[in-house]
């Protein structure tokens, strides 16, 4: 299987531009990696370490300093905007905050639709309903605002607007730190079915480590900017090198002990 | 005698669409230097019954309950200023939003040093005064782990990150030496090193000066690791409470066990990638409560009679509230 | 905090610098001479308008135009009035007293009157009293100014008898003028009825205040109320209440100082508002302020004392509405930190 | 401003006066406001009118004698008069000769030094076409002074009394010309009169303290303040509240209420006025006096009397009052007539649809209380006859500023006398050298006119000076330069409690002896 | 497929309707709203039902009193004033000149104010801060005073005025919409249109506009309330709607000659002026509190 999406050398500084000096404020070094097909990977790190300045470089609301991002061998640079907006999809951490109030579900869906493919407005319906009812909505739901919705609502709207272009990756930024665990586990388990069925690559920040070792085949560790370690998941939670994946991972085990 | 022994606690707020009981009869008691850890979903109440034992609820609304004592003094019959005196001298909180809880206009510091009580103030000269307030504050913010206290205490809360403001809550809760500490998902959103130094500095404290804390939270590893005791709370009604050991090895009511379930670190044996057990739908607003117990439309054992209230009943200090409870024959 | 403070003095600079650069563009585009706009001086000879030109710079370009403009100014030097042929400067000197005086009681009167009245109503949300006090402001402020001011006159002036009517204190007095607030200038002054003609100023600024003051009331009671039912629905007012501190220390040491400074500079716009409504009364009740005075020079078509009292007015409200916010900022500053601690 | 000055501050008068004097210097204004404000409180004159008869006083000059010819007039002048002392003068004499030549000589000899200080224009005097009339100014000793004319005058003993004839002080306007400020004899004046100048603001107030040194001897208040009040409605509430105790025009719509009031007293007295409508002849269509007269045919005048003077005047004939002893009772009034109107106007080419401007004064006068209120009305009527109107309306000052440049079609505007005389009505309103000064709104010039009315004042023989007069009028009915349409009373209302306030028959106010009960 | 929140067919409405039903709840400020709705329907329809025009001149009736005067007569309702002229007339002329030039220029005003304020919210770096400095000058001269001046430069007369306080307004409005365009443009849900290549003007249009709306609505009913106020208070100072115009203001300073002898002359005009000013501000008041405790939930 070859990889799906590989980032090479990324970089990004963040300066506060002053009237006199360019203070640094934050820098992510350069860093590397492949997700394969129907891969999942999750990103992890303290906080303030760069893990959403990651996930935004990936789908492209920043702009990196340098570095490639190529989508099945081919660069994904500014010129193709349109595609990577299709073909990498991002699910936010407050999924409430991420739907509009004043518009509805459909008209948002349908907005995606009209700006990244050339459906006709019968075909868009139609994909909307197919995506909601894949999300275990119901079509109804798309003359529903936001405020109608529930949470987990929200959260299925979400996963539904990253997929309704037929993406090839979804990059999550703590998809499951604001809710509770029932419509956690729902959402994780819609998540982990639509990459078996669709084959999507996946990747998530989360700091929650049970739901990460659960799901993620890989994972990449940041400190600082600096991406600290990477591997699979049962090598980084059994062995762990570097010293914050120690100690977290060792809190956590003593949290499962602990019981 | 149970040092906070709440028996039926119900809260009624007004919506627009009218009087609706957000707490539906709970009970709830913690033992001197117990840990009882709250748990349910969002929405299902949590807060509400933190928030009506330190009474930070508007008058508005309607607080009944047959027994709400602290150490064998009604809570609802005191005056306020009695009750004031027992929040100040006796009893921390943490509310849920903690750099929503501190007063945007002043300083941390102003704030920890008015939470001071002034037994702890040994000096008699009030610049001598100043200084141990500073010291106090100081030593309390090396307690839960912040360094750098200068620029800490010189901040206002909203220069402040997140988990800076938790930890800072969590300090000017513990300054008072309460009796006990209720702690409104103190831990969410924060790194897990960060989150186990926490509940370490709890337990020490529990074990060492004989802290009782009424933990809420979703984190149901953290509970594990720490509580005693639980309580599971399902939109407003208490569903079963308990041992956690007890809770953790059988749960009797339906909806403990979906929780529990839901957590995948909590099953060794699960594999990767399988999907994790959960109940459908989510949990009702408080406009559109089902009658009778709560859980009803989503509880996979439901029949006719889960219209009714179920009673609650106890066995070996494990109460619950089902009609058809899970590991038990009908009785 | 230094930032801040500079950013506020740069605004405030600027500012002026383009309400001058306005006031010296507006002399082109006033109808009429150019020059005689902003001297004043009717231009009669040939002779005597190549003077002013040299003095205003004018064939030197626009730039170094406006920069001799900018200087005179600075100065003090703003030509004279069309119609008087009085010095602008000075009559605006002495006139602008006048209406702060008016402005600034009208403001003490609608906090006073206003502050407690908006935090009654706030702390007491949804009750019948926030609904009478929130009835009230809402008919307070939809009162036309002049309207008001006729009703009061009718009313106190000429039905009761009770209070006069114009002027700032009977012309019987003869207050020497030296700050221009009167109240100021009768307590200095070594007149022997000085108690009769305080008497007689306070009677005189009854009425103008009053009317001036029922509306920004209004205005300041809707703001205060909103700001103080926002702060006491917030988590941190809940947070202090279970520390333990009792209503009233909860009220002074969090209450008040979130709900009020948030809208100081609101507040403070407030004057802005009391300033132009100042001009209205100021009109109706003849009183000899700047309101009153510009208005003549629209009325007399004086372009001079136009400019000039534009200006005055303006940095004036400028003034005092950037200062606001300076002392908000400085009591309570929004500007991020960075946090290096770690654990 | 030396603290001592306000001893007592409580004691006073406020006269709340309709507008703001141009100068301090009547002779340089022929407006009543300036007169009112300044001519009997700053000045004396060498001659007064009796308040009550109408009749000539002596006032600076003790008597007078005139010789057989009517061409020499000698004026013996009184004695120990002082002027006033201020802050910025102080006399080292006491009234003489020298004043009255340098008062008079000042306006009569274009070569004087002070001739031209303050803008050369003596307005009134202009007007008589004084300046012809007299021949030289002589003194003949220290208190005695000669006039000689050129032919005689019969109304120029009254000329002299009028509000315009003030006597200034020579030794002041000398030290003035040393100080090289001129200008400051019109605007810091000084005088004879009862009450001395302290301090103006425009559009605010005047402050007169009492002239302690009066000659005539000094009863009044201690301070006499103006309060500028344009507008009459807000003159009659500050009557009301006490803030005036006297005030000048009140509108004839308040005079209701002024008479049911017992704190209040109205004083009536038949106006030496006149109300009218002028075209300005020297514009088409104007100078066609067909178009003139169809234009005042136009017009209802019973109403505009009824809406605008309420009953308060008589409807006017001729430009003179009733009380005239001139007046003619023959003359006919030409009615309402919007027919003949209309074909008038036909006759002179106008088409339906043209449109004129009216300009309507911005200030009350007693001989046209609302001139805009009355220019609607009138573009009402106008309306009727096809023509479109634009009412024009400036700032006082402004508006007799454009006035002068004559830009109006027509105006709304009126004349109070200065004196008794005939004259004063002929000559300043539509005499040929009346165009100059500004006082011949409807720039008309008629050279049979002038001959008529100065035939008129070189005799004194009443009867036949009347018949003159009534020549002039045919010409007036015929031509119609302006449209008469008014002579109002003259109304003052003050407080109870006033006392020894005298209104002029001629329009001044004095305030010599007044005083005030307080209660 | 699972059954989601089978339990919860109620009936929700758009956010819009939500608005209006909490608006429709709140009892002053619905009658609030009728009383705007007669106030709108006799300038519209007004002119056609009183029986004098606002000019014509009753020279038989002057000064009449009202009718529930004993000196007053029924035909005419609120009597007359000093030209004889139908002072019921006058004032439903004055509504629809002072009421309609208002709509108008509040219109223009929101329109243009809206773009450039839209501009100045999606504008950075030296251009905003231009943009700001300026902004913040302007917004500190009152209204009142800018419509004084530009009446100064342009003469007199209630276009003049109307184009004065048009300009004076849109400060406001340029205020109002680019903080709103700020707080929206941070929010999270313009990054997801974004990803979905949303230009920034279609996000201004489609997506932000829906929710900027009500808030607009109710900028535009305070500056409403302000745009009458101060055309009435350019009236009064007889620098607006020149003399025999019927606007509310103009008539009322008119009045002030014959306050005296007709005090409903100034009464009735200014209540007018008042009653209008104060059902917009209810409505305003009432449909500010109902996007409040929408936007609360
Ligand atoms: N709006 C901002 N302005 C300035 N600096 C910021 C801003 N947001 C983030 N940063 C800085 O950028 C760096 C990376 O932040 P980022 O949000 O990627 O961290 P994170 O790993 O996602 O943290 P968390 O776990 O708390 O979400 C941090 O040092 C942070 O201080
Ligand atoms: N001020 C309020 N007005 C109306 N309803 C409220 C208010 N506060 C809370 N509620 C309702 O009461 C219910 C319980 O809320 P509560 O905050 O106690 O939940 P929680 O269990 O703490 O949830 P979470 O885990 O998300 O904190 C919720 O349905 C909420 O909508
Ligand atoms: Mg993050
Ligand atoms: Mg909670």
């Amino acid at each position: 299987m070859n990889s799906l999406l590989t980032v090479s050398g990324l970089s990004y500084r963040k300066q506060k531009s002053g009237l006199f000096s360019n203070r640094e404020l934050f820098r992510l070094s350069p860093l590397s990696f492949e997700l394969k097909r129907g891969e999942t990977m999750a990103i992890m790190g303290e906080n303030g370490s760069g893990k959403s300045l990651l996930a935004k470089l990936l789908v492209g609301v920043l702009q990196p300093e340098a570095g490639s991002i190529l989508l099945n061998g081919e660069p994904m640079c500014d010129s193709r905007q349109q595609r990577r907006f299709s073909a990498i999809r991002m699910i936010f951490q407050h999924s409430k905050d991420s739907l509009n109030p004043g518009l509805t579900l459909g008209g948002q869906l349908e907005e995606a639709l009209i700006l990244n493919t050339n459906m006709s407005a019968t075909e868009r319906k139609r994909q909307i309903e197919n995506t909601l009812v894949k999300v275990g909505m119901l079509p109804e739901h798309q003359y529903f605002y936001r405020h109608m919705l529930s949470e987990g609502q929200h959260q299925r709207a979400a996963v539904a607007r990253a997929l309704i272009l037929d993406p090839q990756v979804i990059v999550a930024d703590e998809p499951f730190a604001a809710l509770d665990p029932s419509v956690r586990s729902q959402t994780a388990n819609l998540l982990m079915n639509l990459q078996q069925q669709l084959g999507l690559g996946f990747i998530f920040i989360s700091h929650n480590l049970g739901i990460v070792r659960h799901i993620s085949d890989r994972i990449l560790v940041l400190e600082k900017g600096k991406v600290v370690e990477s591997g699979k998941t049962e090598v980084i939670f059994n062995w762990p090198k570097s010293e914050y994946t120690k100690r977290t991972i060792q809190a956590h085990q003593e949290l499962i002990s602990g019981q | 005698m149970p040092m906070l022994d709440i028996k039926n606690l119900t809260l009624e707020i007004d919506t627009p669409m009218g009087w609706v009981s957000a707490l539906d009869k709970v009970s709830l008691s913690i033992d001197t230097s117990e840990i009882r850890a709250l748990v349910g979903e969002s929405g299902s109440g949590k807060s509400l019954i933190v928030k009506s034992i330190v009474g930070a609820i508007p008058e508005r609304w309607r607080v009944t309950a047959d027994r709400m004592n602290w150490k064998g003094n009604d809570l609802l019959g005191m005056s306020g200023n009695q009750r004031r005196a027992i929040t100040r001298n006796e009893i921390s909180v943490i509310l849920q939003n903690a750099s929503a809880a501190l007063d945007p206009s002043a300083t941390l510091r102003e704030q920890i040093e008015e939470s001071i009580p002034s037994y702890r103030l040994t000096k008699g000269w009030f610049w001598q005064r100043r200084q141990q307030r500073l010291d106090i504050a100081i030593q309390e913010l090396h307690r839960v782990g912040i360094r750098d206290h200068n620029l800490c205490l010189s901040s206002y809360a909203h220069q402040l990150p997140e988990d800076i403001c938790q930890k800072f809550s969590i300090a000017m809760a513990l300054v008072s030496k309460p009796k006990l500490l209720i702690a409104d998902n103190p831990t969410v959103g924060m790194e897990t090193t960060t989150k186990v130094q926490i509940l370490k500095l709890l337990t020490k404290l529990n074990k060492t000066q004989g802290l009782s804390v009424l933990f809420v939270s979703h984190d149901l590893l953290a509970i594990a690791a720490m509580a005693n005791t639980m309580t599971v709370l399902y939109c407003g009604q208490t569903v079963e409470s308990g041992s956690i050991e007890q809770v953790k090895r059988r749960p009797l009511h339906p909806y403990t066990k979906a929780l529990l379930d839901s957590a995948p670190s909590f099953r060794r044996d699960l594999p990767p990638k399988s999907p994790l057990s959960c109940l459908d739908g989510t949990i009702p607003t408080l406009q559109h409560l089902p009658i009778g117990c709560r859980l009803g439309p989503r509880c996979p054992r439901a029949q006719r009679e889960c219209v009714k209230m179920p009673a609650t009943r106890h066995i070996h200090g494990h109460s619950y509230a089902c009609h058809f409870p899970l590991h038990r024959d009908k009785p | 905090m230094l930032i801040a403070i500079a950013r506020r003095l740069n605004l405030l600079i600027i500012t002026l610098f383009i309400l001058c650069l306005a006031s010296y563009v507006l002399a082109f585009l006033f109808p009429g001479d150019a020059l005689t706009n902003l001297s004043g001086i009717p231009a009669l000879s040939a002779d005597q308008s190549h003077q002013l030109q040299l003095m205003y710079a004018l064939n030197e370009g626009w730039f170094s135009g406006f920069w001799t403009y900018l200087k005179l100014t600075l100065n003090g030097d703003w030509g004279v009035s069309l119609n008087s042929q009085t010095p602008i400067f000075e009559d605006i000197l002495k006139l602008l007293p006048a209406s702060l005086e008016l402005s600034l009681y009208a403001m003490v009167i609608s906090l006073v009157v206003g502050l407690p009245l908006g935090v009654l109503a706030g702390l007491k949300h949804r009750s019948y009293t926030d609904m009478s006090i929130l009835s009230v402001s809402l008919t307070g402020f939809s009162f036309p100014v002049f309207w008001l001011s006729l009703l009061l006159i009718l009313i106190f002036s000429l039905q009761l008898g009770y209070l006069p009517m114009s002027g700032r204190i009977s012309l019987l007095f003869d207050i020497p003028h030296s700050t221009g607030f009167i109240l100021v200038d009768i307590l200095r002054s070594e007149m022997p009825v000085k108690d009769a003609a305080l008497f007689d100023a306070l009677r005189h600024l009854v009425l103008p205040t009053l009317s001036l003051s029922i509306v920004t009331t209004a205005l300041v009671i809707r703001l205060i109320r909103r700001s103080v039912v926002t702060v006491y629905a917030s988590d941190f007012i809940k947070a202090a209440y279970t520390k333990g501190l009792s209503h009233s220390q909860v009220f002074w040491r969090h209450g008040m100082k979130n709900a009020l400074l948030p809208i100081m500079p609101q507040l403070a716009m407030q004057f802005t508002v009391l300033l132009t409504n100042a001009m209205i009364v100021e009109v109706i009740f003849s009183w000899p302020g700047i309101g009153e005075w510009l208005i003549q020079a629209i009325y007399q078509r004086d372009f001079p004392a136009i400019r000039g009292g534009m200006l005055a007015v303006s940095a004036v409200v400028v003034t005092f509405t950037i200062s606001v916010e300076l002392l908000v900022r400085i009591l309570y500053p929004l500007n991020k930190r960075q946090f290096y601690a770690q654990t | 401003q030396k603290p001592g000055q306000n001893s007592l501050p409580m004691e006073g008068l406020v006269y709340c006066s309709e507008g703001s004097p141009i100068t301090f210097n009547p002779q340089l204004d022929i407006s009543g406001t300036t007169a009112d404000a300044t001519s009997h409180q700053l000045y004396n004159r060498l001659i007064d009118f009796d308040p009550e008869t109408g009749k000539l006083v002596p006032s600076l000059a003790s008597s007078w004698s005139v010789s057989r010819d009517g061409l020499t007039y000698a004026f013996q002048l009184r004695k120990h008069v002082n002027f006033h002392q201020t802050a910025y003068f102080t006399p080292t004499r006491s009234f003489n000769a020298k004043d009255v030549l340098f008062s008079i000589n000042r306006w009569f000899d274009p070569n004087h030094p002070y001739h031209q200080v303050s803008g050369g224009r003596y307005p009134y005097f202009e007007s008589l076409g004084l300046q012809q009339i007299i021949k030289e100014v002589s003194l003949i000793n220290g208190f005695r002074v000669e006039i000689k004319l050129n032919y005689p005058d019969s109304s120029f003993l009254a000329t002299l009394a009028t509000d315009f004839a003030v006597i200034l002080s020579e030794e002041y306007a000398s030290q003035l010309m040393t100080e090289n400020r001129p200008e400051l004899i019109d605007s810091l004046p000084i005088g004879t009169g009862p009450f001395k100048f302290h301090r103006y603001r425009k559009d605010a107030y005047i402050r007169y303290s009492r002239h302690d040194g009066y000659w005539e001897g000094n009863q009044s208040v201690e301070q006499l303040i103006y309060d500028i009040t344009s507008r009459s409605s807000l003159r009659l509430a500050k009557l009301i509240t006490g803030e005036c105790d006297v005030i000048a025009y009140p509108a004839q719509t308040e005079l209701q209420v002024i008479e049911e009031r017992s704190d209040l007293y109205l004083e009536e007295r038949p106006g030496l006025n006149v109300g009218f409508w002028a075209f300005n002849t020297a514009r088409a269509p104007f100078d066609d006096a067909r178009v003139r007269r169809a234009l005042a045919l136009a017009v209802d005048r019973k109403t505009l009397l009824d809406a605008i003077y309420f009953d308060t005047a008589v409807a006017a004939k001729s430009l003179l009052p009733p009380s005239s002893w001139a007046y003619d009772d023959t003359l006919e009034q030409s009615s309402y007539n919007p027919v003949q109107a209309k074909k008038l106007l036909q006759e002179a080419g106008i088409e339906p649809g043209f449109t004129m401007t009216i300009w309507a004064m911005p200030v009350e006068r007693a001989y046209n209380p609302n001139a805009t209120k009355m220019a609607e009305l009138i573009k009402h009527y106008l309306a009727d006859v096809g023509i479109q109107v634009q009412i024009v309306s400036h700032e006082w000052s402004t508006f007799r500023r454009l006035l002068l440049k004559g830009q109006h079609d027509s105006v709304l505007i009126g004349w109070s006398a200065d004196n008794g005389d005939p004259d004063n009505f002929y000559r300043p309103l539509l005499s040929c050298s009346a165009i100059a000064s500004g006082s011949n709104r409807a720039n008309w010039c008629s050279a049979e006119y002038d001959k008529l009315i100065n035939l008129a004042v070189r005799t004194a023989d009443e009867s036949i000076r009347m018949s003159y007069y009534q020549q002039a009028n045919q010409i007036l009915m015929d031509q119609v330069p302006l449209l008469p349409i008014a002579h109002a009373y003259r109304f003052q209302a003050y407080r109870k409690g006033v006392s020894g306030l005298q209104i002029n028959p001629f329009g001044g106010i004095s305030f010599a002896n007044v005083s005030k009960d307080r209660d | 497929m699972p059954r989601p929140s089978f339990y919860q067919e109620e009936y929700y409405p758009s956010p819009m309707r939500h608005t209006w039903t909490d608006f429709q709840r709140n009892h002053i400020a619905l009658a609030g709203l009728w009383c705007l709705l007669f106030f709108i329907v006799a300038a519209f329809l007004g002119p056609f039902l009183v029986p004098y025009g606002p000019l014509q001149q009753n020279t038989d009736m002057l000064l009449l009193a009202p009718a529930w005067n004993v000196n007053g007569d029924i035909s005419h309702l609120f009597g007359t004033d000093s030209l004889g002229r139908d002072i019921l007339s006058r004032i439903i002329h004055g509504c629809r000149i002072t009421l309609g030039t208002s709509v108008i220029l509040v219109l223009i005003a929101m329109l243009v104010g809206c773009s450039i304020g839209a501009y100045a919210g999606i504008s950075r770096g030296l251009r905003a801060s231009v943009i700001n400095h300026l902004l913040d000058a302007i917004m500190a001269i009152p209204t009142l005073l800018i419509a004084i001046i530009i009446v100064a430069i342009l003469g007199t007369g209630l276009l003049n005025s109307m184009w004065a306080i048009t300009l004076a307004l849109i400060p406001q409005f340029i205020h109002q919409t680019r903080d709103l365009v700020r707080r929206e443009f941070q929010k999270e849900y313009i990054v997801a249109a974004r990803l979905d290549g949303a230009s920034n003007h279609r996000l201004l249009v489609k997506d932000i506009l829906p929710n900027m709306v009500e808030v607009l609505v109710v900028q535009a009913t305070m500056a409403l309330s302000v745009a009458i106020l101060d055309i009435s208070a350019l009236g009064f100072l007889n620098l607006g709607a020149q003399s025999p115009s019927p606007e509310l203001g103009t008539m009322l300073s008119e009045a002030l000659d014959t306050a005296y002898a007709a005090p409903w002359s100034v009464a009735l005009p200014g209540a007018a002026i008042f009653l209008m000013v104060l059902s917009i501000n209810l409505v305003g008041d009432g449909l500010r509190t109902a996007l409040k405790n929408r936007l609360l939930q």
